[in-house]
């Protein structure tokens, strides 16, 4: 089973990141973007076959390590 | 007036009826007085403002009547405490400034951002003194590492330090790290800064001028690091809560940019005063500046550039966000300016002006929204002498007899578990992960007693470090507070340099409890005589309290930040051995001193007696005498000897180039006492041979004790006391121990 | 010869290597900013270290479409000296000028101490006053300096000579090959990732970097016929 | 109109925060995971509503910015 996880910064969070990306985009002439937020983008292989257990893992996975859920949330997918 | 800005805020009545103002930390006495300074009944954003102006952080309320009890002025002195940092004098038109301050809390919640953002604070208080930031230094505590959560919250407390100095491309070069269960949950993370200046540019942080425009500079406000316990809850669901309050982030392109640009405006010569949104943020800048100048301001909130939608005047009076700087400058100069801003890709908004009626004056959506006197905001927070008792644990330790240990039979293992000791062992792990070198002036890295950056243009350096040894001021705080400070020193003359002036950070538990309130009386007491006798003032500083566990408080931890001057970069030393045949002196006498030591802790688990002493007359006779020899090219390596006492010290000597040393002295003490006392105002020299009579006889003419312990060389550390072999091995096992015992943990 | 020290919005080795041109070269040398439009005066352009553009995004993918990076190529097709140090090789691979990529450390960790470097190509514009194979000591401050590329690009880059600086002792980042700097086909452009203007004076523990600077010198003034300052 | 970018490491390539994360996932006992890659994930906002325009105005941001494809893949997805 794959599952894929979405970690991006909470929504009132200030994202330097984002920020500078749109800057720069702006100077290079991409004037419609008004807004970038960057966030994190994992994909794990799981090797099983329960979807309700998988599903609970990953949670937990998120929850203790892949995301820092004080300043970022987090979503995920399951597949196959 | 207008009553309120948003549904959801509290009335004035809701405010004193349901006591409201409780929850922003604001006592019942205290609110009577703002009543009355207010001459009538605080609104929401006026509470709030008042409750931050008025926390101990701004007023100092707790700490203010031991602050006065430091010196805080001396020959050198251009500035003392009162500003965003400061000055030192080191002639030629050039000045040094420096500050340290805290950032726990944030650090315990959020490790890196808070870490990150407490180097940003520190760096923006001395850049808009007008001075160009040359170094940083970090001052650590952590619970021990074989703890999860505390091994997380060093590597990303580290990390947050290293993320931002990196990008903003200042030099960490200094700090110290030490782990003790008393800190678990509450981490200490202080860190420093220090700036170059020439005085003519030095800045102030005053609204001068009525009629002139106020500019803020800047990113956006957001709703960060607004308290969550400063809201008024009630009306508000967990969901819209958590989205009014934000963990500050770090944005150190941002503050870079900032920074440039703030000090090409001061060069320009057109700003009037400036000051730069730290706690409390635009609160505590408005009114500390319009109150330094004697007058007052007014803000028109909708000019603050503003990162989210619906913001109220109360959020963005309180807001923390980052890297936001408020200066003030003639109207003439509005387009010059901006244009200074605008060459470094920001923007500058008007949005206040400097008054003559002493009020601060806000304005939001067409209304008044508060009006409050500056003096009562800024001076007129009461003082409080808190009740101070001595503590039992104090008492009790005056009988515990730290000889009594049965005598460790094994120093060779001893002295491996001593520098095995995260808190002495190498902090290369640390330290590698930061920049040290940024900038091309770091003459000596992170690793020896004090660092050391020259100043381009002149022979001149600094030497720089953070010392503060939390057991001993835990089990004497007066004798600790007087090491932390003689220890400084101590690393400063070891580097070379002449010890100028300290900045220091009072990091202790709940002002509340008479005991911790004890610890601060007599820390104070101690650090002030120890910089009344080495003449190092103290021009700034940072008070952190309420530092807390579940098991009580921390060790009472007044950090000591020191800043020397070293004359000629020809006199810059380090703590390494040179070479082999090189004679080694112990100066200074051993006494019968484990209380605090490391060696109590590490090979027999505890933390008790009393501290070692220190005689300060002693101390500086050690200073002069060494900086002396130093200056006159007599000595190849100096170490201070302290964590680990003389075992440690000639381990550590040695790591650097790789050099054994064989050792053989005498001694009246039992020999596990001899080698791992830590008896203060000793020093390890190295000296060339030929040199070694002329340097006995000028310690000696000093009226310093000194030993003739042995020599430099081979690849083992072998040390025999009275004629017995105490430690021997290969002084690659001792260094195995040393350096890999903060990488092994961090696996 | 005068010398370019180019200057993004977040660079802040610039006035490091500023000050290495000035120290061992007495040369004049200019800061010139992200946005300029012309580097016609300048006979080499250093591209300095730090974090332009914060290293948001990626480190060099920002600066890499500044304005004045479309002068560096025309400078680096006229045959002039470039030099891309730490973020300044970083920009120079974003922009593709040289090839290969940068990516995070294997630590990943930032990671600031002396390496030792042995040089492969003693005959590059900046690296003419070293011995071949020589092993010089120079400090590296990054944490993406773990140099990447295809197996098809590592093989030209061998048989045309491009490898100027490989880590000789332990590598450090996880570089390909134990790369630490190349330079293009013709030679007038490098990148590294350690810092030879860190390494200039004793006072700073090491002076092997500053032939980076001097061989740049020799190399100029041998193609404009002057007198070398060997 | 909304643009989600997703940027990962080339299969090929080495991605060493993806071991490493997986590494930390073993040791915190989620012995499931066999594999990890890590990427970017870029929420842009777009003022425009020219499905095709944005398309090819999103591709060009990737293309000169938000991806090395040297060393990455990028796709990306357009909504509203
Ligand atoms: N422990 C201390 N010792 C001496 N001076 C202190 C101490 N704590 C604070 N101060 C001084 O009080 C003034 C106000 O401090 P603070 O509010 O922390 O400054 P800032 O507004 O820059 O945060 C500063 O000049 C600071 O140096
Ligand atoms: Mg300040």
């Amino acid at each position: 089973m794959k599952a894929t996880v979405y970690v991006t910064i909470k929504e009132n969070v200030l994202d330097p990141q984002g920020n500078a990306v749109q800057g720069s985009l702006q100077t290079l002439g991409f004037n419609e973007v008004s807004k970038v937020r960057i966030g994190k983008y994992l994909e794990l292989q799981l090797d099983t076959t329960d979807r309700a257990e998988a599903e609970k893992q990953v949670k937990a996975m998120c929850e203790k390590l892949l995301a820092n859920t004080v300043v970022e949330d987090y979503r995920f997918e399951l597949e196959g | 007036m207008a009553q309120q800005v948003s549904a959801k805020e509290p009335t004035i009545e809701q405010i004193a009826e349901q006591k409201i103002y409780k929850q922003f930390g604001v006592s019942d006495s205290e609110y009577a007085l703002i009543c009355e300074f207010m001459g009538r009944k605080p609104n929401y954003t006026e509470i709030g403002v008042f409750s931050v102006m008025w926390s101990e952080h701004c007023a100092y309320k707790n700490s203010k009547p031991l602050l006065r009890r430091f010196p805080t002025t001396g020959p050198r002195v251009l500035m003392g405490p009162g500003e965003g940092a400061g000055i030192v004098d080191i002639g030629d038109n050039q000045a040094v400034v420096f500050k340290i301050e805290s950032h726990n809390h944030p650090s315990a919640v959020e490790p890196y951002q808070g870490a990150a953002t407490g180097v940003g604070g520190i760096i923006r208080d001395i850049f808009s003194m007008g001075s160009r930031p040359i170094a940083l230094l970090n001052s650590l505590r952590f619970g021990k590492l074989e703890n999860d959560r505390v091994r997380y919250l060093f590597e990303h407390v580290v990390s947050g330090i290293a993320g931002y100095g990196n990008c903003i491309g200042i030099p960490t070069v200094a700090g110290e790290v030490m782990f003790d269960e008393s800190y678990e949950g509450n981490p200490l993370v202080n860190a420093m800064c220090v700036g170059l200046i020439d005085h003519d540019q030095i800045q102030r942080g005053v609204a001068k001028g009525v009629g002139n425009p106020v500019f803020y500079v800047g990113p956006a406000t957001g709703r960060d690091g607004i308290h969550g316990a400063t809201f008024a809850s009630e009306d508000l669901t967990a969901e819209s809560e958590a989205k009014r309050s934000a963990v500050q982030v770090g944005d150190p392109f941002m503050e870079k940019l900032v920074m440039e640009a703030t000090l090409e405006l001061i060069a320009s010569g057109i700003v009037l005063g400036i000051q730069d949104m730290g706690a409390a943020g635009l609160t505590c800048s408005s009114a500390e500046m319009a109150s330094k100048a004697g007058n007052g301001m007014e803000l028109y909130l909708d000019e603050v550039p503003q990162r989210e939608e619906g913001m109220t005047a109360y959020e963005m009076m309180l807001s923390e966000s980052q890297e936001r700087m408020l200066f003030v400058t003639e109207p003439q100069h509005e387009a010059q300016a901006k244009a200074i801003f605008e060459r470094w890709g920001l923007h500058c908004a008007k949005v206040g002006k400097v008054t003559d009626d002493g009020r601060l004056r806000l304005f939001h959506k067409g209304e008044e929204v508060a009006d409050m006197p500056v003096k009562a905001l800024v001076d007129d927070c009461p003082v409080y002498n808190k009740p101070s008792k001595v503590p039992d644990y104090y008492l009790q330790n005056g009988s515990v007899d730290t000889n009594r240990y049965e005598q460790a039979t094994d120093l060779t293992d001893a002295l491996k578990k001593v520098l095995g000791s995260p808190s002495l062992a190498s902090k290369e792990w640390v330290y590698s992960q930061y920049d040290y070198q940024v900038r091309t002036s770091t003459a000596v890295v992170p690793g020896s007693d004090a660092a050391v950056v020259t100043i381009r243009g002149t022979r001149k350096a600094l030497a720089m470090t953070t010392d503060c040894n939390g057991r001993y001021v835990y089990l004497d705080p007066e004798v600790g507070g007087r090491i932390a400070v003689a220890e400084a020193a101590r690393n400063i003359v070891c580097s070379g340099g002449e010890p100028l002036a300290i900045t220091d950070n009072l990091n202790f538990g709940s002002p509340e409890k008479p005991e911790v309130f004890w610890q601060m009386e007599k820390a104070v007491d101690g650090m002030a005589e120890a910089c009344r006798f080495l003449e190092t003032p103290v021009i700034g500083g940072n008070v952190s309290l309420y530092n807390e566990n579940a098991k009580g408080a921390i060790y009472p931890t007044p950090v000591v930040g020191m800043v020397g001057l070293v004359h000629d970069t020809d006199h810059i030393t380090t703590q390494e051995f040179k070479a082999e045949g090189d004679v080694i002196f112990l100066l200074g006498e051993t006494k019968a001193e484990l209380g605090g030591s490391e060696f109590q802790y590490a090979v027999h688990g505890v933390t008790e007696g009393r501290p070692p002493e220190l005689d300060l007359a002693t101390e500086q006779r050690l200073h002069k005498a060494v900086l002396g020899l130093i200056q006159q090219g007599l000595v190849a390596s100096a170490h201070d000897l302290s964590e680990g006492g003389l075992a440690a010290a000639l381990a550590e000597s040695g790591f650097g180039r790789g050099l054994g040393a064989t050792v053989d002295f005498q001694s009246n003490l039992r020999p596990d006492i001899a080698l791992f006392s830590e008896s203060q105002s000793r020093i390890l020299l190295s000296v060339k041979p030929e040199q070694a009579d002329k340097v006995a006889s000028s310690l000696e003419a000093a009226g310093v004790p000194a030993q003739r312990l042995g020599t430099v060389g081979g690849e083992s550390l072998t040390i025999k006391i009275n004629g017995h072999t105490a430690i021997a091995a290969p002084l690659s096992e001792f260094r195995k121990e040393w350096k890999e015992a903060i990488p092994c943990r961090m696996k | 010869m005068k010398f370019a020290v180019l200057v993004f919005p977040g660079s802040n080795c610039d006035i490091d290597m500023l000050k290495a041109v000035e120290d061992v070269l007495q040369q004049p040398v200019d800061y010139v900013w992200y946005t300029s439009t012309d580097l016609s005066q300048y006979d080499a352009i250093l591209v300095p270290g730090g974090f332009s553009y914060g290293d948001y995004l990626r480190c060099g993918a920002m600066a890499q479409l500044a304005p004045v990076m479309q002068e560096v190529r025309k400078a680096a097709e006229e045959g002039k000296f470039v030099l891309g140090v730490c973020n300044g090789f970083q920009i120079l691979t974003e922009a593709g000028l040289l090839p290969g990529a940068l990516i995070r450390n294997n630590s990943l960790k930032f990671r600031c101490h002396p390496v030792d470097l042995r040089v492969e190509n003693a005959g590059t514009g900046f690296t003419n006053d070293y011995e071949q194979g020589e092993v010089v000591r120079i400090p590296i401050a990054h944490g993406e300096g773990n140099f990447y590329c295809d197996d098809e690009t590592l093989a030209n880059l061998k048989k045309n000579n491009q490898i100027v600086f490989r880590y000789a002792g332990d590598n450090p980042n996880g570089s390909v090959d134990n790369i630490a700097g190349i330079c293009n086909e013709k030679g007038n452009v490098v990148g590294m990732m350690p810092h030879p203007e860190r390494a200039v004076s004793e006072l700073l523990g090491s002076k092997d970097g500053a032939r980076m600077f001097t061989s740049v010198l020799n190399a100029w003034r041998e193609r404009n016929g002057a007198a070398s300052i060997r």
